[in-house]
């Protein structure tokens, strides 16, 4: 991997002085909300201890607004703090959420699934040319060598529908679709190599549930997967359970997914786990038009139907 | 559960011929937590159901597996037995080991080791059971009827008679529907106002009726026994406490040039106006459109001659809010125009006819108000051109009907009736003249129904032709026919002074978005679909709504008056008691583990999930969680299929239940 | 034919020709009930034997040398009004070009033989010069009709009209026709096969 | 000012003979609309009615076989004749919906089909793409007073799914182009009904009544003459109207134009080159009495 | 007529059509392999994919689900839920390696006892031919890290250590 990222072009995609303008304006946005007392907390990401890493901040006053900061290191997805990690952040009052693309797909599917209210967060969008990927040389800047792979095809760089925006991105290069190349290789294989590429990942899986941890949409109190009474899924990582949890959570985030990859990043085990839900949105883009999260929608498209929905499956 | 009795059949020899019953037994009463298993030659019969409940007695059973026919035929009555031997009925399942097993194979061996994997399918269903209570709901016993048509009449007079409040709200300033548009009615020939205003007035004058007219349902929420309806009271702007309908506002209205859509517009009418004389209620309606006051601001010419004041130019719509416990729905039916159609309709029109635009071709409803006493000509048949009696005539039938091409492919059912009967009204009134039809074929069963169409031909004359008519155009002042008899082979070339289109008879523009309202299904032509075709004919398969008339499809007066009845006696069967019983099979919400995404209320086909405040004791809002109304719940399980956490489930058919039978495959 | 007894049963009717008319028409015979709109505007219903709706019902019951047999279907203008205002969506134009194309084929059995004579000079024209010269083409049916004299006031008038070219240039795609001629024979022959 | 109009053109072989003036009327307007238009190099026989009567294989590939010619050239294919616009578009929609259709008719053209082109029938040209309002600036001549009867006869608008040009038993397409150029039109029922086609050759017969039924019609309606877009309708109501006449008794004298030649005048093409000299029924006497010539 | 494998058949259907139809094809006695086992639901809204992933892991060679016909659904609107439900899963499925030939979905009235039997019938046979369905066999008895623990990358990061 970093000999094949060696040979990748490593001039930056934006600007350095882009960051830090990006990070001014967080900051002063920050200030004036925190100042005029609009939110009771601002989420966004603060610099990590090791070089060159971000992890997510609360800020609750102003003078803690000049940790806030953003560059190619924050990768997570802070919808997150919207749902799962929201006891973090209860009892704070409204938030302003520094959001990225993908972060905000993520909140529009969550308005649209009823886990909060539009008024009751600010959301500051960051126009994002995208992050580090998992392994990349964090001395490298954001570059062709370092980008995140669901970067690379990643349609959200510019926010949308956000109370305030931040960074105006210059054009940026086309790269390569490594997934999208990825899906069409895996695609063309027979079932039998296509089971046999899976098998071999799952059975890797440790069931340390980082991926459900991780992503937004994974809020439910009690996932089936933990039910016992019936046991749907196993729970110990065998590889039968294994792959009935990694088809079952595929199929859950079906139609709903934002694409962050955050459960592909939060992997230990590097299992792939975005294509599988690359797989699912692309199908159901195909069959019935339908894109998550570009903006809260009603219904889903497995939660709603048309007369003349295709059938040609069914005999 | 430990403690389950099975029971296999041998339905005489339907099932013991091709499966060993007793080996399916003995393995049965090898599975754990089998207590007795048997088998016997007809379970069903009166010594099979005491054994069962001898055994129960015997054995101390908590749950039964009867091996035997399809549930569709006896579960009912095993679950009855079981019941009346202490069991709760849902804790006894059936093991269809005929029509899925004996019937269907040959080899013995086979048949019986599927015999008993499916016994084994079951009994671990059955430890998975759980005793369930029929649901009861409260009665609200007051009846909505949508439409006040014939058949809505009819269904407001029967239920109101019988004691119960109804609410009847109707579209239209009055009520009467088509009905009250018609000159006279097959096979009888009477007068059709001579039949139907008696009823209107019983209707204005029942104290168990409110009216509502000039009115819509605007929204209907809540469920069997126990709706809510929001009906749109339109702004009338005359005062109908106060309006003694002397009638002096229309006389003096300036604006009088209004084309009468009650006499299909060959008739004029005031701005104030009631659509006929014997409009109930017998008070006017300002036409908003053409007013001239509500166009200028100036005239007001009604509200200065209103003796009591009765006209309101401020008044406004109202909303108001019904409950109710049952809705029969009677909207009606609309005719179907040859006009052209916009582009991508699915219904199209009849260029080859004019597209509407011959004003000598006409449709039978309009016929109608020509032959009408109380019509625009006083019931003289005139034609719109001219005013010329037409001394040729011709009907041409199925227009419209039975022509999928043009979209529509039912028949609908009336027009053959009804043409005939224009053939001898028009023979009574032009004693020189000649009525020809085109037609394909007569369709007249029916009480009286043939000897009528019979009677127009032999006695009236009418000359049937059998063959479609291609093409209508204007010659001079005559409108040319080009159509054929394909008895003959050859072609007919008629030069009609009128022609009469017996067109289609079609669901009321915005049926649909009613039915959505209601939470109904309608076919592909907005007709409202009943829950059985043969076996529930009025009732919706939405519980608590019925449907009556031509609102369901084409039907004629006697069959929609008929309809109304029963539509009636479904509504008084319901309100002859206090609280409704319904079977258990309804979902459950999980309120611990809901977390509100509301996928499950997206998926109702019923609408039945509501949302839920949970509070902690202080008040204050800690979730908001999904809630099934039991009362509403059809059973289908969407809800729990689409639920990502399970944590609503179905009755009956909980994910242990099945998983507990997908162990045991 | 016309007059004789309809002797009915599984041998007496044909559904493979209906099944082969039903193919090369895309058409359902089956949909029509027998309304007649399409006999009640066929301009050249006074010129046939059988009705539009008749030759549909004949073929409704697999009766296709009754259909063949007259001269009806060569009489059919193809003007499209009956498919247009068919409320059925039976396309009697298509099934007519079908019944024709089938007559042909077998060297038909119809009585009709100006139009069929008509129209084979008028394909022979094509092949040979890829395009039509009405002249030639009136001329050669004349001719070969035996109706020498037949609309001869017409033909000098038209001429001077200048309305009948005497002479034709050579078309460059004329090997081609002759390979789309000779290949649709190939198709033929293999489906006779 | 739209971008320049330019069509690639099939005329079909009657406009390179029976019906010349058609075609020279043709090319007059389009030049004085300025509007390109491109012959088809070596185009070939639709197979007109005698082809699809008897055989549909070769009607769909010889039309397949002008569409792939056309395509080799620029622009919108603009048809004139009736019948060639109709098996053209026919064709386009029966290979569109049978795919075994669609592979007979690419081994008889031994090659995949290119067939894609837009055709176009003239009138679609002047009324949709150019536009009326367009059109009428381009007039001239008004043909004020000139009582047109409309004739569309079988293949313009029938069978409803193919020619989408205009709405099939109450069209206005020919009757608006005309209004544009400033001729009155007159309400008439017989302008969709068949002239008798090519029963000209086999059997004239059916032609002197069914041509006959039109002229009366058109007569009644009160009509100065006949407008039309069709070479064989045209023939049948103008080459045969004297023995029409002659059967019936009637007595016409209705000159019978192709809409090409009444526009073209109108937009003021010398009259000397709209073919008026080729018409049998002799419209120099109307046209003089209207001051239009 | 004895065969060398007999694939065991899941069948999952809705109890107003599919039942109702293979009722009909007992009532008419109509014959088809044994090897199907039928489990009723109210209708295929009713039916959660968990099932049919639970049904292949529990042995079965094939499945089969059915219901009615869209316009029939006797719950209005579940079948055409399940329609798009199982349109995705089926994808879903394909992508992890499953061979669809395996999962037949049908609508089957009522009034089609002779469309079911064809349904089972095909599958039974189709499936037949293609064997046991080995995958997810192998799955059930295999362990997660047992044999697997001197893998080369294994012994590298232990080196490393």
């Amino acid at each position: 991997m970093n000999n094949k990222a060696q040979q990748l072009d490593v001039t930056p995609l934006v600007e350095a002085t882009y960051y830090q303008a990006v990070t001014a304006a967080i900051r002063s946005e920050a200030i004036r909300l925190l100042g005029e007392g609009k939110v009771a907390a601002v989420v966004g990401y603060r610099a990590g201890r090791r070089n060159n890493s971000a992890l997510p901040a609360i800020v609750t006053s102003i003078d803690q607004v000049d940790q806030l900061i953003f560059s190619p290191a924050c990768v997570n997805n802070l919808a997150l703090y919207l749902t799962k990690a929201k006891n973090e952040v209860k009892g704070k009052g409204k938030l302003a959420l520094v959001a990225k693309g993908c972060d905000l797909r993520a909140v529009a599917g969550l308005l649209g699934e009823n886990q909060l209210k539009r008024d009751d967060v600010h959301l500051i969008g960051i126009a994002c040319a995208g992050v580090y990927g998992a392994e990349a040389d964090r001395g490298l800047p954001l570059c062709e060598a370092t980008i995140a792979r669901k970067c690379r095809e990643c349609t959200v760089h510019e926010p949308q529908r956000t109370d305030a925006v931040t960074g105006i991105l210059p054009k940026l290069k086309e790269l390569p679709h490594l997934e999208s190349e990825e899906l069409a290789r895996l695609e063309a294989m027979t079932p039998k190599e296509r089971w046999d590429y899976w098998q071999a990942h799952f059975a890797r899986c440790i069931r340390c549930l980082a991926c459900r941890q991780v992503c937004p949409f994974c809020y439910c109190e009690q996932c089936l997967c933990d039910k016992n009474r019936p046991q749907a899924v196993e729970s110990s990582p065998r590889p039968a359970g294994n792959s009935a949890w990694h088809i079952v959570r595929a199929m859950h985030l079906a139609g709903r997914c934002s694409a962050c990859a955050e459960c592909e990043r939060g992997c230990p085990m590097d299992i792939p786990l975005n294509l599988l839900n690359r797989k699912m949105a692309k199908e159901l883009k195909e069959l019935y038009a339908y894109e998550a999260g570009l903006e809260p929608q009603e219904k889903g498209p497995l939660t709603s139907y048309k007369e003349d929905d295709d059938q040609s499956f069914i005999k | 559960m430990s403690r389950i009795g099975v029971f296999v059949c041998h339905c005489g020899e339907n099932i013991s011929r091709t499966v060993d019953v007793e080996q399916v037994a003995q393995a049965a009463g090898a599975l754990s937590g089998v207590a007795h298993a048997c088998d016997y030659k007809y379970m069903c019969s009166d010594p099979g159901q005491n054994l069962l409940k001898k055994a129960v007695a015997d054995h101390n059973l908590e749950g039964i597996v009867v091996a035997a026919c399809s549930p569709r035929m006896h579960e009912k009555t095993f679950r009855k037995a079981a019941a009346s031997a202490g069991v709760n009925p849902f804790l006894v399942e059936m093991a269809n080991i005929r029509e899925h097993c004996s019937w269907v194979h040959e080899d013995k061996a086979e048949a019986t080791a599927k015999a008993s994997d499916i016994v084994t399918m079951l009994v671990e269903r059955v430890k998975k059971d759980k005793a369930l209570a029929p649901i009861t709901v409260p009665v609200t016993k007051r009846a909505l009827v949508i439409g006040g048509g014939i058949a809505g009449i009819q269904a407001a007079l029967d239920i109101a008679d019988c004691g119960h409040q109804v609410v009847l709200v109707e579209r239209e300033p009055s009520i009467g529907g088509h009905m009250a548009q018609l000159s006279e009615t097959f096979p009888t020939l009477d007068c059709s106002q001579c039949i139907m205003t008696p009823k209107m007035v019983d209707v204005a004058n029942h104290p168990n009726i409110t009216l509502h007219t000039y009115s819509e349902i605007e929204q209907v929420d809540g469920y069997i026994g126990n709706f809510r309806i929001t009906v749109r009271k339109k702004a009338r702007s005359v005062d109908m406490g106060k309006c003694t309908g002397c009638g002096v506002c229309m006389a003096k209205c300036p604006q009088k040039k209004i084309p009468n859509n009650f006499d299909r517009n060959l008739g004029t009418r005031p701005a104030i106006y009631v659509p006929f004389p014997q409009a109930v209620p017998n008070t006017p309606v300002i036409d908003r459109e053409n007013c001239t006051w509500f166009k200028t601001g100036k005239c007001g010419v009604c509200q200065k001659v209103c003796g009591p004041g009765a006209v309101d130019y401020t008044q406004e719509d109202e909303l108001i809010v019904e409950p109710v416990g049952a809705i029969v729905v009677a909207t009606g039916f609309e005719l179907y125009s040859i006009a052209e159609k916009p582009k991508g309709s699915p219904i199209k029109g009849y260029g080859e006819f004019g597209h509407g635009n011959l004003p000598d071709v006409i449709d039978g409803m309009t016929f109608e108000r020509l032959a009408s006493a109380s019509g625009p000509t006083g019931g003289k048949i005139q034609r719109p051109s001219d005013g010329k009696e037409p001394k040729q005539i011709v009907f041409v039938q199925c227009v419209g009907s039975r022509a999928r091409e043009k979209g529509i492919s039912y028949c609908s059912k009336i027009c053959c009736m009804y043409t005939a009967k224009h053939t001898m009204l028009y023979k009574h009134k032009v004693h020189d003249g000649q009525a020809y039809v085109f037609f394909m074929d007569a369709r007249t069963p029916g009480k009286g129904y043939d000897e009528f169409w019979r009677r127009a031909v032999e006695e009236e004359e009418a000359v049937y032709i059998r063959g479609m008519v291609s093409r209508l155009y204007q010659k001079n002042d005559k409108i040319v026919v080009m159509g054929s008899d394909i008895s003959v082979g050859v072609q007919v070339e008629i030069e009609a002074d009128l022609v009469v289109l017996a067109t289609a008879v079609q669901a009321r523009s915005g049926a649909d978005s009613l039915a959505q309202k209601l939470g109904i299904s309608y076919d592909g032509y907005n007709f409202y679909s009943e829950a059985h075709a043969k076996l529930r004919p009025v009732e919706c398969a939405t519980a608590g709504v019925y449907l009556a008339g031509a609102c369901q499809g084409p039907k004629d007066i006697p069959d929609s008056v008929s309809q109304a009845s029963a539509a009636a006696a479904k509504v008084m069967t319901l309100f002859a008691r206090d609280e409704l019983e319904r079977e258990p099979i309804v979902a459950k919400v999980v309120d611990r583990y809901c977390v509100g995404c509301l996928a499950c209320k997206k998926v109702c086909p019923y609408g039945a999930v509501e949302e839920k405040e949970i509070r902690d004791r202080q008040g204050t809002l800690l979730k908001v969680v999904a809630f099934v109304n039991p009362g509403v719940c059809g059973g289908c399980g969407t809800c729990q299929a689409t639920c990502p956490s399970k944590s609503v489930e179905l009755d009956g058919y909980t994910d242990e239940q099945i998983m507990a039978m997908i162990e045991a495959l | 034919m016309k007059q004789t007894k309809m002797t009915l049963s599984q041998t007496t009717m044909n559904l493979d020709f209906v099944k082969r008319v039903e193919h090369l028409s895309g058409s359902s015979v089956r949909r029509c009930f027998q309304c007649g709109k399409c006999s009640a505007g066929c301009p050249m219903r006074s010129f046939m034997e059988h009705p539009p709706n008749r030759i549909v019902r004949l073929l409704q019951l697999g009766q296709f040398e009754r259909v063949l047999a007259g001269r009806s279907i060569w009489y059919c203008a193809s003007c499209e009004t009956c498919t247009t205002r068919c409320p059925n969506k039976v396309d009697l134009a298509a099934i007519m070009d079908a019944l024709r194309k089938l007559s042909w084929d077998a060297d038909g059995p119809s009585k009709e033989s100006y139009v069929q004579l008509a129209n084979r000079l008028f394909i022979e024209n094509i092949r040979s010069y890829g395009r039509q010269y009405e002249m030639r083409l009136a001329a050669v049916f004349n001719m070969k009709s035996g109706q020498f004299l037949k609309d001869f006031m017409l033909g000098p008038k038209l001429l001077t009209k200048g309305k009948l070219k005497m002479f034709h240039r050579k078309n460059r795609n004329l090997p081609e026709i002759e390979k789309i001629f000779s290949r649709i024979e190939e198709l033929r022959s293999k489906d006779r096969d | 000012m739209k971008n320049k109009l330019s069509y690639s053109y099939y005329p079909g072989c009657s406009l390179h003979a029976s019906a010349r003036e058609y075609d020279e009327s043709t090319r007059g307007l389009f030049k004085a609309l300025r509007i390109g238009l491109v012959e088809v190099p070596d185009w070939l026989c639709c197979g007109a009615t005698p082809a699809h009567n008897v055989d549909e294989l070769l009607s769909l590939s010889l039309c397949a076989k002008n569409l792939e010619l056309a395509s080799g050239v620029e622009g919108d294919l603009a048809v004139a004749c009736a019948a060639c616009f109709s098996r053209l578009k026919t064709t386009q929609h029966t290979l569109a919906a049978n795919d075994d259709k669609r592979q007979q008719v690419a081994y008889a053209l031994d090659g995949p089909l290119a067939i894609g082109k837009s055709v176009k029938h003239l009138l679609e040209i002047l009324a949709k793409d150019l536009g009326l309002e367009q059109l009428s600036a381009a007039v001239q001549k008004p043909l004020s007073g000139l009582k047109v009867a409309c004739y569309y006869g079988c293949l313009l608008t029938r069978p409803p799914d193919v020619p989408q040009l205009d709405c099939t038993e109450a069209p206005t397409i020919m009757e608006r182009v005309i209004a544009a150029a400033g001729a009155e039109t007159v309400t008439w029922s017989h302008r969709l009904e068949c002239c008798g086609a090519n029963f000209t050759l086999s059997r004239p017969g059916v032609v002197l009544k069914l041509s006959g039924d039109i002229l009366a019609s058109a007569k009644r309606a009160g009509a100065d003459c006949l407008m039309v877009a069709c070479p064989l309708c045209h023939g049948n109501l103008d080459i045969r109207q004297q023995e029409i006449e002659a059967a019936s008794g009637e007595r016409y004298a209705m000159p019978v134009f192709y809409m090409t030649q009444l526009l073209a005048l109108a937009a003021g093409v010398a009259p000397g080159k709209l073919g008026f000299d080729s018409m049998i029924t002799n419209p120099v006497p109307l046209l003089k009495e209207k001051h239009l010539l | 007529m004895k065969h060398d494998f007999e694939p065991k058949i899941v069948a999952f259907v809705c109890t107003w059509c599919t039942y109702a139809g293979a009722d009909l094809a007992g009532t008419s006695r109509l014959q088809y392999p044994p090897n199907v086992r039928v489990l009723k639901f109210p209708c295929t809204g009713r039916i959660d994919p968990v099932f049919i992933l639970r049904a292949f892991q529990k042995g079965a060679d094939g499945v089969l689900v059915s219901g009615c016909h869209p316009g029939d659904c006797h719950y209005m609107a579940g079948n055409y839920h399940a329609r798009r439900r199982f349109a995705a899963f089926r994808k879903l499925l394909e992508f992890v390696g499953v061979d669809l030939e395996r999962l037949q979905f049908s609508w089957v009235s009522a009034a089609e006892g002779g469309k079911w039997v064809e349904m089972v019938t095909g599958l039974t046979e189709r499936v037949r031919t293609m064997g046991p369905l080995a995958e997810f066999k192998e799955l059930e008895q295999a362990e997660c890290w047992s044999g697997k623990l001197d893998t080369p990358e294994l012994n590298e990061a232990y080196q490393e250590i």
